[in-house]
């Protein structure tokens, strides 16, 4: 440690892996999805790519994908763990 | 140059040199003239720094803050009620280790309004973190205010630096000054954890217990490598302008029986005491505390002290008395509160303390039988 | 209007809890700036979400400064980078209590004296980080930790404050509309001297609603005109387009305040006086778009 | 060491009279300090001014309590303030007052400040300046020398009313 003060690095998953936070999963259905990227927009956590592909080690299960998915393409389903 | 000058003006007078980025302040009384004469050498052209206005004493030294962490110079000065105001951003400034300097003139807390020299504000202030120097006149509010640029940016340092002045007493008062070029006696200031967009980094982020405390070791490590650069300012000051400073300033102590220790223009008005006593046959000498924090090594064994303190710690004592005695647990004290709120300590007041000295007693000067 | 950019200036991923707007906020605020910025931050849910140090889930520089200290910390940063001829943006992202209470002399001070910022206040009309205590913006008749029995004052009108500064850039949004936001935070970095936007940001654990909720609650605040959203450059008023279809036939205020837990148990006159509320500052707003003072 | 104690009403210039007559002992070459004993400054508050000259360096900061000159901008003070307080045996009392003065066991100078300030249209914000015309009557008194006086006041101030002002002071009193 060099510095005079606290510095703090960005880093992918600073506070660790959030995905662990969850109680229900975002499934995504392939033939409902219109590719609107609605979920990607409102992803607090933009944890949903291009391909709304939805990364698990991060996402909280908030389910707010979900909720404005216009098609209701996206279903949450409980962890099972 | 020489000429004459109050103390805040000749504060301005080094702060300009000092060619500042930033200064923010806010007046009040009996400092506002620091912070007249600056906006007027920023209005004049003859200094290029930004002046920001701020709104209150906690903005002036937030201001500070950030400006100093993108790694520019920054400066302010405040006095009593204005410095305990910004008291969280004094923490904040040595916690970030931001190199700001400030002056700041001693006065009095209220109620009731008292605008007089009082140490409590500073004293207040005493585990902030920050470097804390005291003057006697005129020439050493400039000298001083000079070498806290250069103390406070040193990269072993890195800490806060406040430049104290009796209010009145010293920050109005008319005395000669001999202004310098200071050339490259303050280099560059280069601040090793300055905000870089290029490199980002999170700063005062959540930081749990045990890195906060490798933190607050850093401060101190910081404040035990300070006497040395202090000196090494004071030093290279005495070699390229000829004046000389130090931890202390002593008059008459090498024989001395019985040393008055003080702190700002008390120190000066002590010394008028001490060729008056020594006329009468009291072998008497001045010990004027300049270095508060850090405290000074002193050299006080064997000798009667008869310390005039001009701020208290109620329930406890007078604080320079405090720092001396955890410091030199068997010194033989005399505790003389006085000048609190401007009271008026005359040379003569000085020499009856030394002569009805009682050690190991506290006495409050104008109120004690 | 310009494609938001595809980047990403929050790493995955911050301790913001699950559904949190703030992050949806920060994402769109942080595309709209780019990397040459810093974040100032007093104490507010985001200085606590960055995550613990030494890492931290952002990219771009946060300096986070006490609670009351947020604008004047920016003032003595946006003069700094002046002096040495940088354009980096500084922009103060703040909570409810950090802007509307304990730090509005800070920025009343940085706004008159014509700071080149831009501050933004996230609202959640509470204080999110110590638990739900009332704050200055919590709505009437919301129950919070420390009003329990449902808050008895109005919401301070905090953008008639900010108003009566005369800057040259205001807004207020919401990330449930992140694209007017990204536009409103692009307008005011290109507006040179202060701006401010004011952003509503529901907050699932506060104002009591399941986590997928908080985009909906958003764009319900909007629907029933409980949040209007509009922006004014140099003293002209436009109402933005979401609230312009939101007052062609508002959604009844009911419809907002049932869906939350905070309401609860609201009485009728607390309502009545809210939507009392929402009428004055929609004619207040139109009269102000249509010139008519 | 000479010590002088100024009265004066705040917004009379007593605080710039002593700051003058340090800055022209210092010009002088000799020691010189000026201060005011004053705390918020209002307009018409009686003010006290402190100025100490001397050949070695002056280490007092206390009040001054037996002055050997003192100099009162306002002869109206003299009815609330006792001026002659602590004054040294041989002491002088320099009053501004159109009329000559008595004050017992002293010695009493007066020159009318007023009059000379007005005549040369020396007035700012309605009000006389008398700071800069005493420097010419200090100067007559020999506490100052003539050109120091002038060049302490050129030095603070660049309009030539001042200057004139205190040569008139110089000319006008009576020793």
């Amino acid at each position: 440690m060099n510095d005079p003060v606290a510095m703090s690095r960005p880093k992918k998953g600073a506070a660790g892996l959030t995905g662990s936070w969850r109680t229900f999963r975002p499934v995504v259905d392939r033939e409902a999805c219109n590719a609107c990227g609605l979920c990607a927009m409102y992803c607090p956590d933009g944890c949903i790519n291009e391909d709304h592909e939805i990364d698990l080690d991060y996402c909280k299960g908030c389910g707010i994908c979900a909720q404005e998915c216009p098609k209701k393409a996206i279903k949450m389903e409980r962890e099972e763990r | 140059m020489l000429t004459v000058a109050t103390g805040n003006k000749a504060v301005a007078a080094a702060v300009k040199a000092a060619k500042p980025a930033v200064v923010a302040a806010y007046p009040i009384t009996p400092q506002t003239e620091i912070v007249e004469q600056i906006a007027e050498y920023v209005t004049a052209g003859e200094m290029d720094a930004r002046y920001i206005p701020v709104e209150s004493e906690h903005s002036a030294m937030t201001a500070c803050i950030g400006a100093s962490i993108t790694g520019v110079r920054s400066f302010t000065a405040t006095s009593s009620h204005g410095l305990l105001y910004m008291h969280e951003m004094l923490h904040w400034a040595a916690g970030a280790r931001l190199p700001i300097v400030m002056a700041n003139v001693n006065r009095a807390l209220g109620p009731g309004w008292n605008v007089w020299a009082e140490h409590t504000d500073a004293f207040s202030q005493r585990d902030t973190g920050w470097i804390q120097l005291f003057v006697s006149t005129v020439q050493e509010a400039y000298d001083t205010t000079l070498m806290a640029f250069r103390i406070a940016e040193n990269t072993g340092i890195l800490l806060p630096v406040m430049v104290n002045l009796d209010g009145f007493v010293l920050s109005h008062i008319m005395q000669s000054l001999e202004t310098v070029e200071i050339g490259d006696y303050i280099p560059p200031m280069v601040l090793p954890h300055r905000i870089d967009t290029g490199n980002p980094a999170g700063y005062g982020t959540l930081t749990g217990p045990g890195d906060h405390f490798k933190f607050r070791w850093e401060i101190e490590k910081a404040m035990r490598n300070s006497p040395a650069v202090i000196a090494d300012a004071e030093e290279e000051f005495a070699m390229r302008f000829g004046r000389k400073y130090g931890p202390v300033d002593e008059y008459l102590c090498d024989d001395a029986d019985v040393l008055i220790v003080s702190m700002g223009t008390l120190g000066k008005e002590a010394e008028v005491a001490v060729d008056n006593l020594r006329k009468e046959g009291i072998k008497a000498g001045s010990l004027r505390i300049r270095w508060f924090r850090p405290f000074p090594e002193l050299d006080i064994s064997d000798r009667d002290l008869v310390v005039l303190d001009r701020g208290y710690s109620f329930g406890f004592g007078g604080v320079l008395t405090d720092s001396i005695k955890s410091r030199y647990r068997d010194s033989s004290l005399f505790s003389v509160v006085a000048g609190l709120g401007g009271q008026e300590v005359t040379y003569d007041d000085i020499a009856e303390f030394v002569r009805n000295r009682r050690m190991g007693e506290e006495y409050w000067f104008g109120v004690d039988a | 209007m310009a494609e938001i950019p595809k980047e990403e200036y929050l790493e995955k991923c911050t301790t913001a809890c699950a559904g949190c707007t703030s992050s949806l906020t920060l994402r769109y605020v942080l595309k709209a700036a780019g990397p040459d910025t810093v974040l100032v931050v007093p104490a507010c849910c985001t200085s606590i979400l960055q995550g613990i140090y030494p890492n931290t889930s952002f990219s771009v520089p946060v300096y986070n400064i006490a609670f009351a200290a947020a604008a004047a910390c920016a003032s003595g940063m946006s003069e700094a980078f002046a002096s040495m001829g940088k354009k980096t943006n500084v922009i103060v992202y703040a909570g409810d209590g950090g802007t509307i209470d304990i730090g509005i002399q800070a920025l009343s001070g940085a706004l008159e004296r014509g700071t080149d910022f831009l501050y933004i206040c996230y609202d959640n009309e509470a204080y999110g980080n110590t638990g739900m205590q009332r704050s200055g913006a919590t709505p009437m008749g919301a129950r919070t930790t420390t009003t329990p029995g449902g808050k008895t004052d109005a919401k301070k009108d905090l953008d008639r404050i900010v108003a009566a500064h005369n800057i040259p850039y205001q807004a207020t949004a919401t990330p449930a509309y992140p694209k007017d936001l990204y536009e409103k935070v692009k307008t005011a970095l290109a507006t040179p001297g202060p701006s401010f936007i004011h952003i509503l940001a529901p907050c699932p654990p506060g104002w009591r609603i399941a986590s997928d909720m908080s985009v909906t609650v958003g764009k319900l605040a909007v629907k029933t005109g409980s949040w209007v959203l509009w922006e004014r450059k140099y003293g002209e008023l436009r109402i933005s387009s979401p609230s312009k279809s939101a007052m062609k036939k508002r959604a009844p205020l009911r419809e907002y305040l049932s869906v939350q837990g905070r309401f609860k148990g609201i009485s009728d006159s607390a309502v009545n006086e809210l939507e009392q509320a929402i009428e004055k500052n929609i004619a207040q707003l139109a009269k102000e778009e249509a010139g008519e003072c | 060491m000479f010590e002088i104690r100024i009265h004066s009403r705040g917004g009379q210039g007593g605080v710039t009279a002593a700051r003058l007559l340090a800055m022209a002992a210092f010009l002088d070459k000799k020691h010189a300090t000026a201060a005011p004993f004053y705390g918020a400054e209002r307009r018409g508050a009686p003010v006290t001014s402190f100025v100490r000259i001397d050949s070695e360096p002056i280490k007092i900061y206390s009040q001054i309590r037996s002055p050997n000159l003192i100099v009162v901008l306002d002869a109206s003070i003299m009815d609330t303030v006792d001026v002659l307080q602590g004054i040294q045996k041989a002491g002088t009392v320099l009053i501004n007052s159109p009329h000559p003065v008595d004050l017992p066991g002293v010695k009493v100078l007066t020159i009318d400040l007023t009059g000379i300030a007005l005549a040369v249209d020396l007035v700012v914000s309605g009000s006389p300046i008398l700071n800069t015309p005493v420097l010419g009557a200090l100067a007559r008194m020999g506490v100052i020398s003539r050109e120091s006086a002038e060049a302490a006041i050129r030095d603070m101030f660049s309009d030539e009313r001042n200057v004139k002002a205190a040569e008139a002071a110089y000319k006008e009193l009576v020793l």
